[in-house]
């Protein structure tokens, strides 16, 4: 008889680190497996997510929100909204969680080789795209250049702080960020994301942009980057539907004929125009 | 082998006369049967007929409710409501066969702590002749 | 293909045969209405039934099951489930209600393969009873499908006066039918079954018109037709409760303070729930987009990935639904919309 | 009898008002005993409407079930009125809405038709199993006339009605607009001999009873659903934190919905028999809520949806109310 796909493996939350405070509270939690072989052998690619839950909370879908390159751990990074997240937000160190993926498809990482990227985050949005970062960074002589672009709501809401930090004193990344409204002592763009990828400006050159946010955002920036010039192929996002299964049986996450959780969540511009369906 | 069926008993006592009442038992040593589970709810009138029917779901033989004597609401109304909840839920127990005596209701004042462990007797006595409940006590078998 | 007889003196005994191997469930009258029960004895069965409440797919793929058990807390442990894979038997599967089976076979499959469906599916005898008097709703012939097909079950039993047709379909039919109470059939019987099965179709008189409506389905997207029909939806499931391809659930953790389960329960997608997401966003938030969303995944997703159409046109849905959302008429009509 | 042309006359009307949404009434129906609920949009569409024993479903639940999709920037809410055509037992819905303060009275234009009782199309299903090419239901005088591919039958309305009709105390819609017709007096007397009688059974036999009734419950929700007034926002079975009533079936989560749903009812549900009717198991939901409606009614000596005026049920009190269950 087959393996139970619905059965979690048991993991320990190794560390908790608060990214975000307040009413849209974001941690990051690493998460390591408790039988070590499977921890070695958990392979995964930049784009992929797993299914993490608490045991008698429920299970939620997350982006895995660190590299590949990253061995020994994953993280998933959580925004406090629902039932299973407000109950993980409440977890400590040595918890133990159910963990089972990796699920769905990912960026081409091989078929990008030797061109610039720009990331276009917003929010929370930035999750898989900082696994994405990060595995580009560690493998930096593959690509070219790197723009990042991500914004919030205010400062306050500006999710992995000290790694933008960390970021814009690199030289071979520039780093733009922004946020909704104006306050005091922020001297960078105030305005929405899309407006804010006009103003870099990326040329779409030998370049991919991928792009991850809240659905209306990510409208717009596909529109923006069309103003400038990046052809379908060229833009990618990853999308996000409310899941049960992870696995394609339970029939919610379906944009047109395809799920998001098995033949998503990474799709190109491409092949968001041709599906029709809600999103 | 045959055990003395103790019945298990949910108190909803409202915060400023029954649950008071309750306090005065205990601290006046007056004895009353140990069968009943106190959860203090601010106004009998907090008491949602969800909150009965889940404690008979998840394992209780009965339930009281106990609330101020009418016109002493600390809330001036909460009780009177109550009561007409109560009136109507337990005849709709009646009425699909679950003994209306699992769910009690009574007024108690904070200086009645002799009416209190009086009450709890009784609700005590009349539940265990009434045995466990089992009409639709969940199963937590998975 | 040859056939085999079998009297109706010896559909007990056979039965019986059935019973020493299988748990079996048959159609069991029930205050005026047919429920698929399991059966203690042959004479419960309603050999003559309309079209059963509710479809037999609830036998696969229950309406709630446990997928592992847990223990919540401190000292977390899980425990994975008994997963039955005891012998059973359906007795009298209408062929549509069998063919349900197939086209929800792929979903619990392929990729990630479900232990729970599949295990109940490999031990599932279909003993299949032709449909002679179609209920008023019914359609499957709309979907070049025969009320009395074989196609979909083990053995296929067909009444033809005072004895059954029987057609064999399977490796485990062709076990059944070495029983000495099967004789083989005269070309006489094979034609009146043929008559039977005529006489069928003749009496279904509702249609609906499904030439390359997965096409059409894809040219009306964003029209109006849409939020006309929702209009009158209640979204109340019934229609996804009652249907046989009807496939999606729900996960819920179950738990009490030391022990629990997580449990998959049926769930229907007419209700907002079903895809509103924590942050309060749903990409479906109308009822136009709801129903929408049934009659793609029925008419023009299902074609796409598995090339098979998910409806078995038993007319449950039309039976059940309480505003008269006919899909017979639903699909007949999104056909003719213009783009 | 309603004469059809003066509905549609009046259906047109109000739908060309500038201040109509849309009117929802009754047209033909694709199959079976039943008239379906429609939507005029445009004058044009008051053709179809129709009115005639099989239109049994309950429309003032439209006005509540309205999607209302979150706003694009700048846009605004949509505040039209929505005609309504309703019979008398179904005005009473709109006016315990009305009470309860989920709508007001200007928010709905009522296209009132003073009813002399509907079918059960459970019933018409049994006399005339099987396959018919056409089905048309008519009142004559005092009788049902029923057309099945071409051949008339006349039934005695006590046959055909569902029991609600026959003990109908409002025919005539208790709020209305514009009225189809003459009023009708209401001259029937609620009939609790039913519930009287189960009433005195033992508990073991009513639990029996009812254990076998909510076993067959398959949580479909479809008895809320069309339910005109069981409009909360979000249902307390599907609060995730807490979790009053879980959602796997069986019989412990099954009765505790049902016990909630007609509790919920309380002093509210105006017994026109929509739960029952679209409840796919056949529950007999009704018996349940007019238990309830009896108690109300002797307890507290109260009708719902009856006084648009009136305080809700539960939401006010007597200080005589009945006591002597109080220890």
């Amino acid at each position: 008889m087959s393996e139970n796909p619905y059965q979690p493996n048991l993991a320990t939350i190794e560390n908790i680190k608060e990214e975000v405070g307040g009413e849209r509270a974001i941690k990051t939690f690493r998460l390591k497996f408790q039988d070590k072989n499977l921890q070695n052998n958990f392979m995964f690619q930049p784009g992929q997510c797993a299914m993490v839950s608490l045991l008698g909370k429920g299970e939620c879908m997350f982006a895995i929100s660190s590299s590949p390159t990253k061995k020994g751990y994953i993280e998933v990074s959580v925004m406090r909204h629902g039932k299973v997240t407000k109950a993980l937000h409440e977890a400590e160190v040595g918890d133990v969680v159910g963990v089972r993926g990796p699920y769905g498809n990912n960026f081409d990482m091989k078929g990008w080789k030797g061109k610039n990227i720009v990331f276009i985050g917003g929010g929370i949005g930035q999750a898989p795209l900082r696994c994405l970062i990060d595995y580009v960074l560690d493998n930096k002589k593959d690509y070219g250049k790197l723009d990042v672009i991500y914004g919030a709501r205010t400062t306050e809401d500006i999710s992995f702080k000290d790694e933008f930090a960390e970021l814009e004193k690199r030289k071979d990344v520039s780093v733009h960020l922004s946020i909704d409204v104006k306050e005091d002592g922020w001297k960078k763009f105030v305005g929405f994301v899309p407006d804010n990828l006009l103003k870099v400006k990326p040329s779409p050159k030998n370049t991919i942009a991928v792009t991850c946010g809240p659905p209306i955002m990510i409208k717009f920036v596909i529109q923006n980057l069309e103003k400038l010039g990046f052809n379908d192929d060229q833009i990618f996002t990853t999308l996000e539907m409310r899941m049960k299964c992870g696995i394609g049986k339970c029939g919610r996450c379906n944009i047109g004929n395809l799920y998001v959780c098995k033949d998503g969540p990474v799709f190109s511009y491409r092949e968001l125009k041709k599906l029709q369906g809600e999103r | 082998m045959k055990e003395k069926f103790e019945p298990n008993i949910i108190g909803f006592l409202c915060n400023w006369c029954s649950y008071a009442g309750a306090d005065l038992a205990g601290t006046s040593r007056i004895q009353y049967p140990p069968n009943l589970k106190v959860i203090r709810v601010m106004c009998s009138g907090r008491v949602n007929p969800i909150f009965v029917i889940n404690a008979l779901q998840q394992g209780a033989d009965g339930v009281l409710i106990g609330g101020c004597h009418p016109g002493d609401c600390h809330y001036e109304r909460g009780n009177y409501l109550a009561r007409r909840r109560m009136a109507v839920l337990k005849n709709l127990l009646e009425y699909t066969g679950i003994d209306s005596n699992r769910v009690r209701m009574t007024w108690v004042s904070a200086a009645e702590g002799h009416k209190f462990a009086e009450v709890v007797k009784e609700v005590t006595e009349d539940i265990r002749k009434l045995g466990p409940m089992q009409h639709f006590r969940r199963e937590n078998k998975w | 293909m040859s056939g085999y007889i079998l009297s109706k003196d010896n559909l007990p005994k056979f039965i019986t045969e059935i019973m020493g191997k299988n748990k079996v469930f048959a159609p069991v009258e029930v205050n005026d209405e047919t429920y698929f029960k399991e059966i203690k004895n042959p004479k419960d069965i309603n050999m003559k039934y309309d079209n059963s409440k509710l479809p037999p797919k609830s036998l696969l793929f229950c309406q709630t099951e446990t997928l592992f058990k847990f223990t919540p807390g401190t000292k977390v442990k899980i425990q994975p489930p008994d997963i039955n894979n005891s012998k059973k038997a359906i007795f009298g599967i209408r062929p549509c209600d069998a063919k349900s089976f197939f086209i929800i076979d792929p979903v619990f499959k392929e990729d990630f393969e479900d232990p729970f469906y599949v295990t109940r599916r490999d031990n599932m005898l279909l003993v299949g009873l032709s449909c002679t008097n179609p209920y008023p709703n019914c359609f499957c012939t709309s979907f070049n499908d025969s009320p009395a097909s074989s196609k979909h079950v083990d053995i296929l039993l067909t009444d033809i006066g005072e004895k059954y047709f029987v057609e064999v379909n399977s490796e485990k039919g062709k076990k059944i039918v070495k029983s000495s109470l099967f004789k083989p059939a005269t070309k006489a019987d094979e034609t009146k079954k043929k008559e039977v099965e005529k006489k069928a179709v003749n009496s279904i008189t509702r249609f609906q018109k499904i030439d390359k409506i997965d096409e059409k389905l894809d040219k009306i997207f964003e029209n109006h037709f849409w939020k006309e029909i929702a209009d009158k939806c209640l979204r109340c499931g019934t229609c996804t409760y009652l249907c046989p391809t009807c496939h999606c659930f729900d996960i819920q953790d179950e738990s009490t303070m030391i022990e629990g389960g997580r449990v998959r329960i049926w769930d229907t997608c007419m209700i907002p729930e079903y895809t509103l997401q924590a942050s309060g966003y749903n990409p479906r938030p109308t009822r136009a987009n709801r129903v929408r969303n049934r009659v793609y995944h029925k008419y023009n997703y299902y074609p796409k990935n598995l090339d098979v159409i998910a409806c078995v046109g038993c007319g449950r849905c039309i039976e059940g639904c309480p505003v008269n959302i006919d899909i017979i008429d639903v699909v007949t009509r999104a056909g003719e919309v213009k783009p | 009898m309603v004469d059809e042309k003066t509905l549609r006359d009046a259906v047109k009307k109000t739908v060309g008002r500038k201040d109509v949404k849309y009117v929802v009434g009754y047209d033909k129906g694709t199959t079976g005993f039943q008239a379906a609920p429609t939507f005029a949009y445009e004058e044009k569409d008051a053709e179809k409407f129709v009115f005639n024993p099989t239109c049994v479903n309950n429309l003032a639940v439209y006005p509540m079930l309205e999607d209302k999709p979150p706003l694009r920037k700048g846009e605004e809410p949509d505040t039209r009125k929505i005609g309504i055509v309703l019979k008398g037992c179904d005005s009473r819905a709109i006016v315990q809405i009305i009470q309860e303060k989920g709508l007001k009275r200007e928010d709905v234009v009522i296209i009132g038709i003073p009813c002399t009782g509907v079918i059960d199309p459970k019933k018409l299903k049994v006399k005339f199993p099987g396959q018919h090419k056409s089905v048309e239901v008519k009142y004559d005088n005092d009788k049902f006339a029923v057309t099945v591919d071409g051949k008339t039958q006349k039934f005695s309305k006590d046959e055909l009605m569902p029991e609600k009709c026959k003990e109908c105390e409002y025919p005539t819609p208790i709020i209305h607009d514009i009225l189809i017709g003459k009023e009708i007096k209401g001259v029937k007397k609620p009939d609790y001999k039913e519930i009287e009688g189960f009433e005195k059974k033992s508990l073991d036999d009513k639990w029996k009873n009812w254990e076998k009734e909510f076993d067959k419950c398959i949580r479909c929700y479809a008895c809320r659903q069309a339910c005109p007034m069981c409009y909360c926002k979000e249902c307390m079975v599907e609060i995730l934190d807490p979790q009053w009533v879980r959602r796997s079936v069986n019989l412990s989560e099954n009765t505790a919905w049902n016990l909630l749903r007609a509790f919920h009812l309380a002093g509210r549900c105006i017994s026109c028999g929509e739960c029952e009717r679209s409840c796919p198991m056949d529950i007999p939901l009704m018996k349940l809520n007019k238990k309830i409606t009896k108690d109300i009614h002797e307890m507290f000596d109260y009708k719902a949806g009856v006084d648009a005026e009136a305080k809700p049920l539960l939401a006010m009190f007597k200080p005589d109310d009945p006591e002597e269950f109080i220890l």
